[in-house]
């Protein structure tokens, strides 16, 4: 049992702690949030240049490294309240080529995400649905020797940046879920783009009569829930670790306002009800280490039952952690606290943000006890 | 004991209810219930209307030009307003301002201010707070010095609500600096249109513009706008502060805010079904309801034992607790309610009539920006640890 | 809208303060517990003696008053943490028999209770019922004139004690519940006597071939259901009173322990952490007797789904204050908190057990959330 | 990184697993796992069956007879004891004084009280706090004056835990009254049967026996028996406060009672459907299993980092907070599921054995009184609002 880093991970760490200390500071970011679609293609380019957009991804193409990696990067990227999309299109659109994709598919898109040049998302929730991974009304017909996709997408994260889509659609011929790989460009599909409150983007389609070509098809036809339901769990654990990452620093943040914040002739962590509240921050926060790391060693498990388990148990503990390190954290530093100027009451966003994606802490709970009741019969 | 409104009252109800239902503009209402941003003219639309009802001021008495109600009255007319979607009264000029005025103000200032708050000519601010006080209001650093007829102020105020719509602007300014911080400090009335006064939005992370700073750079105020004596402005504003906790629980709001849960809940589809066919949260709202009403009978057995014009006492803090908290829980689950339909910030989706993607945005979307927002409430008019202090020391005498 | 007690009350109160601070010190409880069944027949007389008895039964048999009065008296006997029987005789028993009770009943029972002869009991709840109160497999067979009752029946509260009981069965011919006022020493009656851990007692019943005259029989044949939810409801608009009592004598002997035990130089209610724990307990009973009034008054209501959503919400609210009471009034006790010795332990047990008496705070919280279900339809 | 445990680790599981499965006589076991009373004589015996097997005290080197395990070995066993329903080792010999007397006491001490500590002859108590002391444990008033070869000892202990069984008594004395009170405290070992000691039981609030006050009269000490120099016994005192926090989240009787509350949940009937198929009190076991999986980490992560014989230091304080909560929200929620069963109180039913009315009481007898009972977790071992001040002194520098 062992819960350190090794040396090529800490180097991991060092590397994009070194570079976001440079490219990525408070200031910088509230420039790329006023962008349009709070997306820096520079900074994206030097994720590149480190090598970081290969993370998880197999050597072969560019990559290296597995969750671990992962887990490292996406701390960073809590701690910094980094925009870009590298979960949707490393972990989620690169994790779906890597694990389903045709040999073509793999050399023609895992280098270009390692370079920088391809911007994924998931298009894959649709009205209605809340956070039910198999509510898909979005149809796809075969057409020929390919497919027709007639349907609408919503919420479809970091979906305003990406180039490439991966969008899920009832097969009626396999009688499944089946993915495809779509360019936002192709006739019959319209986007509609927006921000979200994180100062990320999303977007909404309608496809209309979009034609996909045999060889865009992702995986065995009919097979796309589980495909989604792997790489969902692998996206939820390297959110859990981004959640870690921005509570950790939020704590510290925290931390140095009660200490240097005075009232009543003294510095307010000098209170006796701040310092229990600060603790209990600090508890939460280290617990919900405990189940990121939790969460990136069970994602991959090849049982899905056990990874399912693991993964809702780690997404509800962190979310709960989350809102209370996030609420608190606002009240600790008083009306600062809901100003946009301080970095607080953006991490406290972002946190609320990682709550509501992939299921609240409600529903992950709701999961676990399904697990238990089942496991009593 | 019982728990029924007299028939007296039972009719001031309908009375009330009924006049809002004739006289609330449809657009007003609909903003409100529908969470949309209000403007200016929307709130003085309501304040005139009101105003020629005579019921502008509701807490005031008839002395003033108020009509007198009892605190049972007030509350159902601040209930009935909150229910039905009425704007909320700005409370710096009614309730907070007025109030010091009848009790310390001069005749001049009473028969010149006090009209013009009822009529709405004048729209007032508030100057307590400063950078670095917060919640230690008297170690407030803005200085007023007396040269000839005039205070010359110099300083900074911050959390001015609605300031970048305000007339006038009532401020604590140090006047001396010695002995204890409470000692020394002036209440001084400032017109917003005096020459070195700077209003500077703060943006809240909700993304919208509701409170500010105000610088003040040699801003020559009159000394007939001191209120009472020089340096005795601490005792006015903890007058001001009872006052300003009467209607802290904000029952109205919350009911109203209690009915858009429910009706959230009985549409929004969860897994295809309606999210209040979850016992889980079914039972959450439950939760809210029952915390609400317990909150509506401790304020409705403090007002039965209150007269018009009594301090409410420590009690008051057990108000401003739970209202804030409660508040705060219902933009909560209002928010988990919306699921992944939380994540999209609009800020066009704010503006009444709006229609646009991503699905239901326009009915969404001042819900998850509420939840940002109302972290305020267990902040502001004194922070649930300080009132949590209030009861430590003044109730239970610890 | 008036939350004062009128003269009488308030007289009625007194003298109940001045009867408890007399014969029902801590000391004298404390013996009353060690006895058989924790009952005093000299103080049940001295109630009887001071008109206690007669709280809330009809004026012609010696009554006086209605759910105020009721509420008066059970507040005392949350704060003396009184053992003997009043809710079961006087509010369940006593209710029924007013409420349903025909004129030879009511002139047989109801003087009995106000002069402290007839101690009642409810045998109603059933093996696996929990909170329900329409799971009745005890069932009653005509027989001749009369009935005859088979079943069994469990935590009869103060069953060890009462004199008379209410027995509710599946009356098969009226095909629905009806009720029958029990000698515990008729035939075919057993009756296993137990202890509870607030140190009050209970009884288990089997009934065998119990035979019942008609006139026996309480209310309209099959009505039962209705009557009892009536009384239950009445009885726990009084269980909240009496949680109300407890709490704030509780939170009273708290607050005195805060300043008088001293702690590193100090008296420990000088710090700030648990001077807020103290101020969310008077949040938290403030609130609660607030939920009692309502329940109060409430308790009677003729409609039957606003008095029931009435009075849930008030136990829901009760029971979740009482447990939050009871267990940081322990917590702030320390050590000497569990040990038997003060009083703190004695209430918090008092109040658990009120919780879990007639649905604790789950139960009532999903009764209201049923409610709003049913609005919403 | 690497979530699963060493083949070698595993293989040691199995090991522990197979021994305790042969070894633990089952009328222990069932008594363990049904929450029936334990006698001094069961926990005697499996004392002297892990004795035998040379486990009797997994904490301790091999240099004084201990297996010299890693703490993950210690924390394996500990959890399939636990799991296994085997008694706790009795914590007051194996893991408070012996560590004492290995780093503090001297040579005589060692060889004379070790080899007993570990065959089980010797059962210690531990004489730390005192009435009036608490959380502020260095304000103990217990003197120890010496007189030539002796050390009379007067004074009073208190939540003494099974000390009704215990043949020797550890405790802190104060020798000076000079300095901080931290300084003139020794430690002391005392037997049991000295002339002048009375063990007086208290009762708890579920009624039942467990702690005592301890009344020492003229009790003489040899000057032999203290330990290591006389004033310093607060620093032996803190060092032994540090070994007993090690075990603190009590992982193993945590996910056995977990177990029990399932398998509770899934036989109670609720409406005539058991508890578990109810959604809420499902998901209430869902946030336990969470927080103990949460907990559960935690701890293997302090483990993971520690030598055998380190000091885990402040974050011990985050285990005890939430190992205490855990507890208590565990014994909550079984009671809970029992509903109005939750209310006799049948001392007789802790018996093993015992049949009874009413329905059930055998099996459910002991589950309310462990509710009462678990309120101490958060009070014990330094109450949890001390913890908080350790973690926001110690850890976060407040």
């Amino acid at each position: 049992m062992d819960f350190e880093l090794d040396t090529d991970q800490l180097l991991l760490q060092e590397t994009l702690q070194r570079l976001l200390a440079r490219d990525y500071t408070f200031e910088r970011r509230r420039e790329i949030v006023k962008s349009p679609w709070g997306f820096s293609e520079e900074f994206w380019r030097s994720l590149a240049e480190q090598g970081v957009l290969g993370v998880g991804l197999p050597e072969d193409h560019g990559g290296f490294g597995g969750p671990v990696e992962v887990m490292v990067v996406m701390e960073q990227i809590g701690r910094s309240l980094v925009l870009e999309p590298f979960l949707s299109t490393v972990v989620l659109g690169g994790g779906l080529v890597r694990d389903a994709g045709t040999p073509e598919q793999q050399s023609d898109i895992l280098p270009a995400i390692v370079s920088g040049d391809c911007r994924m998302a998931l298009a894959h929730h649709e009205p209605g649905a809340r956070y039910s991974l198999d509510h898909v009304r979005t149809i796809a017909r075969r057409r020929g020797d390919g497919f027709e996709l007639h349907g609408r997408k919503t919420i479809v994260l970091d979906g305003a940046v990406a180039n490439l889509l991966v969008v899920s659609a009832w097969d009626e011929a396999a009688n499944g879920l089946s993915l495809f790989l779509l360019d936002p460009g192709t006739p019959g599909v319209e986007r509609v783009r927006y921000r979200t409150h994180d100062g990320r983007s999303a977007a909404d389609l309608k496809l209309e009569g979009v034609v996909v070509p045999a060889q865009r098809l992702l995986g065995p036809p009919g097979e796309g829930l589980t495909l989604l339901e792997r790489a969902v769990d692998q996206a939820v654990a390297a959110l859990c670790a981004e959640a870690v990452g921005a509570m950790e620093a939020l704590n510290e943040t925290t931390l140095e306002y009660l200490k240097s914040r005075r009232q009543f002739g003294q510095p307010i962590g000098r209170f006796q009800a701040l310092q229990h509240r600060m603790a209990d921050m600090y508890v939460m926060a280290t617990q919900a280490r405990s189940m990121s790391l939790l969460a990136t060693g069970r994602c991959t498990d090849p049982d899905a039952v056990t990874r399912r388990r693991a993964v809702s148990a780690a997404k509800a503990f962190v979310g709960k952690a989350a809102r209370f390190v996030g609420q608190q954290a606002v009240q600790l530093h008083g009306g600062m606290g809901i100003s946009a100027e301080l970095s607080v009451g953006h991490y406290f966003k972002r946190l609320t943000m990682i709550e509501m994606t992939f299921g609240d802490t409600s529903h992950h709970v709701a999961v676990v006890g399904d697990a238990i009741a089942a496991e009593a019969h | 004991m019982n728990l029924e409104l007299s028939p007296a009252d039972q009719q001031f109800r309908a009375e009330v209810r009924a006049f809002i239902e004739r006289n609330l503009p449809h657009d007003i209402r609909e903003k409100v219930l529908t969470g949309k941003r209000l403007a200016r003219e929307d709130y003085l639309r309501w304040h005139r209307i009101l105003y020629e009802r005579g019921w502008s001021a509701p807490s005031w008495p008839k002395e003033f030009g108020g009509p007198g109600w009892t605190p049972i009255q007030q509350h159902i007319f601040d209930e009935e307003c909150g229910l039905a979607g009425a704007p909320a009264i700005i409370p710096f000029g009614v309730r907070m301002v007025a109030p010091v005025l009848m009790r310390f103000g001069s005749r001049e200032q009473q028969e010149y201010f006090l009209p013009r708050i009822l009529s709405g000519e004048h729209w007032w601010c508030q100057g307590y707070s400063e950078p670095g006080a917060g919640s230690d209001l008297a170690s407030l650093k803005t200085r007023a010095e007396r040269r000839g007829d005039v205070y010359v102020v110099n300083g900074q105020k911050t959390w001015n609500t609605l300031g970048q719509h305000a007339d006038w602007i009532f401020c604590l300014v140090r006047t001396s600096t010695e002995g204890r911080p409470q000692e020394g400090i002036s209440f001084l009335l400032i017109d917003m249109k005096s020459p070195g006064i700077t209003v500077r939005p703060i943006e809240l992370i909700d993304g919208e513009h509701e409170v500010n700073e105000i610088f003040f750079d040699n801003v020559e105020v009159p000394v007939a706008n001191l209120v009472g004596e020089e340096n005795r402005g601490w005792t006015y504003a903890k007058y001001l502060l009872a006052h300003e906790r009467v209607n802290i629980a904000r029952l109205g709001e919350a009911k109203r805010e209690l009915r858009q849960l429910k009706r959230l809940a009985a549409s929004r589809p969860s897994g295809g079904r309606p999210l209040i066919e979850d016992p889980r949260f079914r039972s959450a709202i439950a939760e809210l309801e029952i915390d609400l009403l317990a909150l509506e009978y401790t304020v409705l057995r403090v007002l039965s034992h209150e007269s018009p014009d009594r301090d409410p006492g420590p009690v008051s803090s057990v108000l401003k607790i739970r209202g804030a908290e409660l508040q705060q829980q219902l933009a909560e689950l209002k928010m988990l309610a919306l699921g992944p339909y939380a994540l999209p910030h609009i800020p066009e989706a704010l503006d009444f009539g709006w229609q646009g993607e991503p699905e239901g945005a326009g009915e969404w979307a001042p819900i998850t920006g509420r939840y940002f927002n109302m972290r305020k409430t267990t902040i502001y008019g004194g922070s649930n640890e300080i009132q949590r202090n209030i009861i430590a020391q003044r109730i239970l005498g610890l």
